[in-house]
């Protein structure tokens, strides 16, 4: 499945914290063994809950990684045109060669992503001018020019960013990372601490530049009902490992784990009065993780295989993987989706 | 039938900057509702940040102060509470529920010591089994027991259980209403459902009121009677949940609704941005008009 | 702009408040002394003239007048800020008659010219080399100035300038220890003048700046380590944003803020460094006034170097305070 | 607690010298309880004697065994320094954490102090007290003073951490759970100040040990009670320098020296292993 043509190819790779402290010695295993690759101009959604491993995960994408946080094996390879490289492997010139040309970050927390005491114009020179390679004033052009296309008035470049709202900061910080048209963005839940109404502006405008430029984006989020809306492809991970890969459409209506089946059946929704029941048991540690199939603690369909053997990511739909020793059992929980749309007079 | 709790013209101003430079901005803007004894209700309010829902709240609870109106509750306003042993017994009627269980406990101390000094204090309990039966009661209706939680610290615990042990201890008084801000929207997606089911059980099992304030109407339509929804600090709509949520009337609550992300269309990529129209009109009005009530018992500014 | 200006009509409120609080502090300690300035006085003229007891009687309830002896605390104290104000602190009794202003104003270039150029050069260095280490918590030469700075950080000024004394007075003495100049060089704007000043200068400045450059360094390093945790340094650095820039528009421009206001807190403490400076080396500064003073019993001097010494700090931390929201424009100017 | 400490001296070196430094200049001070001769006495043994195997720390002008004379000047200057910190450290944690759990005008009328003390200069204003009180300052009244003086900036801390820990969430679910103010602040809130009331008082100790040395160098406290101050005041004053009693001069500064890096060493590894951050590094061995 590995296609050349992809953006990205990861094999294998395994990323952990490894701490040591006044004595205690820790080893927490973020990232175990996950194979996947991203294909050009889709939006890849990755899902999971707190401390699933997802934000190390992207940040191993990233190549943003920092001690604790180490790759432990595997590899990454990214294919920017003729470039192809492995930033753990690379020069860290030649990763900052693709840094924000080819490769750009939408970071959690648009409070903190932008420096307090700097104009967003100085944020905008030092972030893009290098990469973009071009004089000064073909710059600020085609930043004013970038900034219009988004419906984001020129006239923050003079503001500071405390002046500003946390969902006009997002739409910053998002203009700043597409401003050089990078064929690969990775986003951070980027719309988490949004209002309702800001974030669906906010997701339409990542959407939109997605397409207007042609980019492969890796979303992160937790929310279910984000991804539905915003990714073409969904990959749920539980406690450092994929768990079910597949098209947006076929995990919302054909998932073959149970735990995507319990994660989608158990929105509430407007207009649906059926009771929508809680998973039970906690999220796992993962510096302490289950034996055999993580899930297994919480499964409903567990039986004694799945608490001694790791399931094997296995294809079992049309570009859909899962690892799920009785995935063929899976049902979705939910009235089946794909009923007419709710029409709101 | 007599109110539980009855919150009359009620409006918070702010007074921002010192004393030289005086702004004030208005949290919430005369606000009326009630509360039966009696009928158990969960009573949803629903607002984006800076919508006063917060700040209601708080006053609900007698942590602020109302800058004109009243909250009257159970016959007696907050300034009838100004002794401790009124705020006490104001606290064994009313409980709150917090947003974070993580921070709603001292990570540096035992979860059952906030049960301890509720039953301590709250009930004038002084004998330890007397102590550890109250807090043993109020664990079973969660779905927990006083074994499970024995002795434990908050980390040792999952956010869906420090949520319930929250809400056992705030259930010790048995008080006739919760107040719960935001209470799933810091627990992960695969437990939330087991807090939103046990706010539904306390009212239909326990017949506990709930006031449940929250952004998402998904959950507010799942659980409540009725809801009321709050732009700026004033009220839009208010009225039965479900027929407020599936046709909402006022601007703002149509595109509160507009903006819900929907899973129906699951990968289609549709994501239309907010009728800017609507949004304007709602922006634009806010606060402006006064409540009509209609004829299907909902009330819509206008 | 009008923010800016009522808050800077705050600051000055607040800023009268201190100075008023801390001057009439310093009378009040100041009167509580057992020692009659009259009395003084009229000893050492008795002492000198003989004594003729009409004479000396004359002279007493003149003094009891000017000093305003007789009074009830409270006038005095009403009197002393009256008088004040104009600018009047009474004449000194270590060297009577002259005001004791006179002497103040002598004193105080030496010591606000050793100050500020000691506290500039330490500051600005340790900033900039603390930032640095902060950053690049690799390098060694930076890792050694820091052993170094904190072995040095915790020993008291006075044991610094002692050492000093020690090493650069006695065991090679290429240094003067004490005076501010040469005693056989004319004071005046001549190049000989200068250069004694400033030979003279060097060993109580480089034991303020030993201290004090240790303090901004060791301070600046521990902030700039936690701001390049900060989610804007990662940002920029996962940019690609280049290392210089990070390091001076991103880490070292918003640990400076912090550090300002540090600097402000720790006037009042480099000001009580240099009294013992100043002493060690017989510096002809407010220190050295102020000690001479209490020795001699001076109410009226200790008083007047007190006061000046609490407008100055004052005034100091003042001026640092309207900058602070320059440099930070998040501080509301509120 | 206890094994804090375990963990702290074997896995920080910082922690385990500091320990090392302060622990042998205690034992010294300690020994001053088996002084075979009184801490006034003087000329009782032969003066200016170089140290030997007879006298350790040799003699001084004033015939006095150094040894003994140090052994009393560490004990009374560290009882001083402890003293100090101590009632220093009630008045923080009282300040700091009404101003910050009680906030509104408490919290501004305190702070108000706060400033005002924060800006006072400290050692002229030990100057004036010695104006005023001459001999009659004693070590205790010297200690009160400076406590009363030195608390300001710990107190600020306390409070912003106290003020931090007010709108976290479990406060308020204490306060719900019928505790009182008093318990809140001293049981929910002090085990979360206790690190910083440690440390800073291990700061503050350095900090009032070296203005009493200062003080007494120049002459501003009672001279008749040794301690390292006044001990440096009396070989100043026979000019140890220059006859070449050396001894007298750079025995006291070493030992107090040594003193003032281990208290030091202690407070920056107790900061470190306070800091969550700077512990975040130390786990990534960086």
């Amino acid at each position: 499945m590995a296609d050349s043509t992809d953006i990205l190819t990861v094999k294998g790779l395994k990323a952990y914290y490894r701490m040591a402290y006044f004595g205690i010695d820790r080893e927490v295993r973020a990232v175990d063994d996950i194979t996947l690759s991203i294909r050009r101009n889709e939006v890849y959604g990755i899902a999971g809950e707190s401390s699933s491993g997802k934000t190390s995960l992207i940040k191993v994408l990233a190549a943003a990684i920092r001690p604790p946080l180490e790759v432990v094996d595997g590899a990454l390879t990214y294919r920017f045109g003729d470039i192809e490289i492995d930033p753990y492997k690379a020069s860290s010139e030649e990763v900052n060669a693709i840094r924000w040309k080819h490769l750009s970050y939408i970071m959690q927390g648009s409070m903190s992503v932008l420096n307090p005491v700097r104009r967003i114009r100085h944020s905008f020179s030092d972030f893009a001018f290098q990469p973009m390679g071009v004089d000064k004033k073909t710059f600020w052009e085609r930043t004013r020019a970038h900034l219009e296309r988004l419906n984001l008035s020129p006239d923050i470049l003079r503001a500071y960013p405390h002046e500003l709202s946390g969902g006009m900061r997002q739409r910053v910080t998002i203009a700043l990372a597409t401003v050089c048209q990078p064929e690969f963005i990775i986003a951070d839940e980027p719309t988490t601490a949004l209002d309702v109404v800001v974030q669906k502006d906010v997701l339409a405008m990542i959407r939109d530049v997605q397409r207007q430029m042609g980019s492969s984006v890796v979303f992160v989020t937790h929310d279910m009902s984000v991804h539905a809306n915003i990714a073409d492809r969904i990959g749920i991970v539980y406690a450092g490992r994929l768990v079910e890969e597949g098209p947006t459409r076929t995990l919302f209506t054909a998932p073959k784990h149970p735990y995507t089946a319990h994660l989608v059946g158990s929105l509430p929704r407007i207009g649906d009065t059926t009771t929508k029941a809680a998973l039970e048991g906690r999220p796992p540690n993962l510096a302490d993780p289950p034996s055999g199939c993580r899930f297994h603690p919480r499964c409903p369909l567990a039986i004694d295989k799945c608490k001694t053997e790791v399931p094997p990511l296995e294809t079992v739909g049309q570009s859909h993987r899962s690892a799920c020793w009785r995935a063929d059992e899976v049902k979705p929980l939910a009235p089946v989706a794909g009923q007419p749309a709710q029409v709101t007079p | 039938m007599t109110a539980l709790l009855d919150v009359t013209a009620v409006s918070k101003r702010f007074a921002m900057g010192g004393i030289l430079s005086r702004k004030q901005t208005d949290a919430v803007v005369d606000v009326s509702f009630t509360l039966a004894s009696g009928t158990p209700e969960i009573f949803t309010i629903i607002g984006e940040s800076g919508s006063g829902k917060t700040t209601l709240a708080r006053m609900i609870l007698g942590l602020e102060d109302p800058s004109d109106g009243q909250i009257v509750f159970e016959g007696s306003s907050a300034e009838e509470r100004r002794n401790a042993a009124r705020r006490l017994a104001f606290m064994r009627r009313v409980q709150p529920v917090f947003q974070n269980p993580f921070e709603a406990f001292n990570p540096l101390k035992q979860v059952e010591r906030y049960l301890e000094a509720t039953a301590r204090t709250l009930l004038g309990l002084k004998d330890r089994t007397a102590i550890e039966d109250a807090m043993d009661g109020a664990l079973q209706k969660v779905g927990l027991s006083y074994a499970e939680i024995k002795g434990r610290f908050p980390h040792e615990l999952s956010g869906g259980q420090l949520q319930r042990v929250a809400i056992a201890r705030a259930l010790i008084p048995e008080p006739a209403l919760l107040i719960a801000d935001e209470p799933v929207s810091m627990v992960d997606a695969s437990l939330r459902m087991s807090i939103v089911n046990l706010l539904r059980d306390l009212r239909d099992t326990f017949g506990v009121s709930v006031i449940y304030i929250t952004h998402d109407l998904a959950t507010a339509y799942y659980i409540s009677d009725r809801i009321m929804i709050m732009q700026k600090g004033h009220v839009v709509e208010m009225g039965p949940a479900r027929p407020v949520l599936e046709t909402p009337q006022h601007p703002y609550s149509r595109l509160l609704k507009q903006s819900v992300l929907s899973t129906e269309n699951a990968g289609q990529g549709v994501l239309e941005p907010a009728d800017r129209s609507i949004a304007r009109a709602a922006w634009e009005n806010a606060g402006s008009g006064r409540l009509v009530e209609k004829p299907d018992g909902r009330m819509v500014r206008e | 702009m009008r923010d800016y200006f009522t808050f800077v009509l705050k600051r000055l409120l607040q800023l009268a408040a201190v100075v008023f609080a801390g001057i009439s502090a310093a009378f009040f300690i100041t009167h509580l002394s057992p020692i009659s300035p009259v009395d003084m006085i009229v000893n050492r003229v008795a002492a000198q003239s003989g004594g003729d007891p009409l004479a000396i009687q004359d002279l007493r309830d003149a003094l009891a007048a000017l000093f305003g002896t007789d009074l009830p605390l409270h006038e005095k104290f009403l009197n002393f800020w009256g008088r004040f104000l104009v600018g009047d602190l009474g004449p000194s009794l270590l060297a009577f008659p002259t005001p004791a202003i006179d002497l103040v104003m002598r004193a105080l270039p030496w010591t606000v010219g050793l100050l500020v150029t000691s506290i500039l050069l330490s500051w600005t260095i340790g900033n900039i080399l603390g930032g640095l280490g902060g950053y690049y918590q690799n390098n060694r030469f930076l890792k050694a100035f820091g052993v170094l700075a904190m072995g040095v950080q915790p020993i008291p000024y006075y044991i610094v300038a002692f050492l000093l004394v020690l090493l650069f007075g006695y065991f090679w003495p290429v240094m003067p220890i004490s005076g501010g100049f040469s005693i056989n060089v004319r004071p005046g704007f001549t190049f000989e003048f200068i250069a004694s000043v400033i030979h003279h200068s060097i060993l109580p400045a480089a034991s303020l700046v030993i201290v004090g450059l240790g303090i901004s360094f060791l301070g600046m390093r521990a902030m700039v380590s936690n701001i390049v945790t900060e989610d804007y340094v990662t940002y920029a650095e996962l940019a690609g944003v280049r290392t210089e820039r990070v390091v001076f528009f991103y880490v070292i421009r918003n640990a400076m803020v912090p550090q300002l206001t540090g600097l402000a807190m720790a006037l009042g403490g480099i000001f009580s460094g240099t009294i013992i400076t100043e002493q060690v080396f017989a510096y002809p500064g407010l220190g050295s006034l102020l000690v001479n003073a209490v020795n001699a019993g001076d109410t009226t001097l200790v008083l007047a170097v007190s006061s000046i010494a609490v407008i100055a700090v004052a005034g100091a931390i003042f001026v640092i305070d309207l900058i602070h929201p320059l440099l930070d424009p998040r501080v509301k100017v509120k | 607690m206890f094994a804090i400490i375990r963990d702290l001296t074997r896995y920080n070196i910082e922690f385990a010298i500091g320990c090392v430094l302060v622990g042998i200049i205690t034992l010294f001070a300690l020994a001053s309880f088996f002084a075979p001769v009184g801490p006034t006495m003087i000329y009782v043994v032969p003066p200016d004697m170089p140290p030997s195997l007879s006298y350790w720390f040799g003699t001084n002008s004033r015939g006095q065994d150094l040894f003994w004379q140090l052994s009393y000047a560490f004990r009374n200057t560290l009882t001083f320094g402890v003293m100090v910190a101590a009632i220093s450290r009630i008045i923080s944690i009282t300040v700091g954490l009404l101003a910050g759990y009680l906030g509104g005008w408490v919290d501004r009328v305190l702070m108000f102090f706060n400033d005002i003390f924060v800006s006072l200069p400290i050692f002229p204003i030990l100057i004036l007290v010695y104006f005023v009180l001459r001999s009659n300052l004693d070590m205790f009244t010297l200690a009160l003073i400076m406590g009363c003086l030195g608390w300001p900036f710990d107190a600020r801390l306390i409070r912003s951490v106290s003020l931090g820990l007010r709108h976290r969430e479990f406060t308020r679910h204490a306060t719900f759970s019928g505790m009182t103010p008093r318990k809140i602040m001293f049981e929910e809130h002090l085990p979360y100040v206790m690190p910083i009331v440690l440390a800073t008082a291990i700061a503050n100790m350095i900090w009032s040990i070296g203005m009493e040395v200062t003080l007494a160098v120049l002459g501003f406290t009672n001279l008749n009670i040794p301690t390292v101050g006044t001990t440096l005041y009396w070989a100043n004053n026979h000019s140890a320098m220059i006859v070449g009693v050396w001894w007298w001069i750079l025995i006291p500064v070493i030992l107090i020296v040594t003193l003032f890096i281990g208290l030091f060493l202690l407070t920056v590894s107790l900061n470190e292993y306070i800091d969550p951050r700077s512990r975040l590094r130390r786990m990534g061995g960086a």
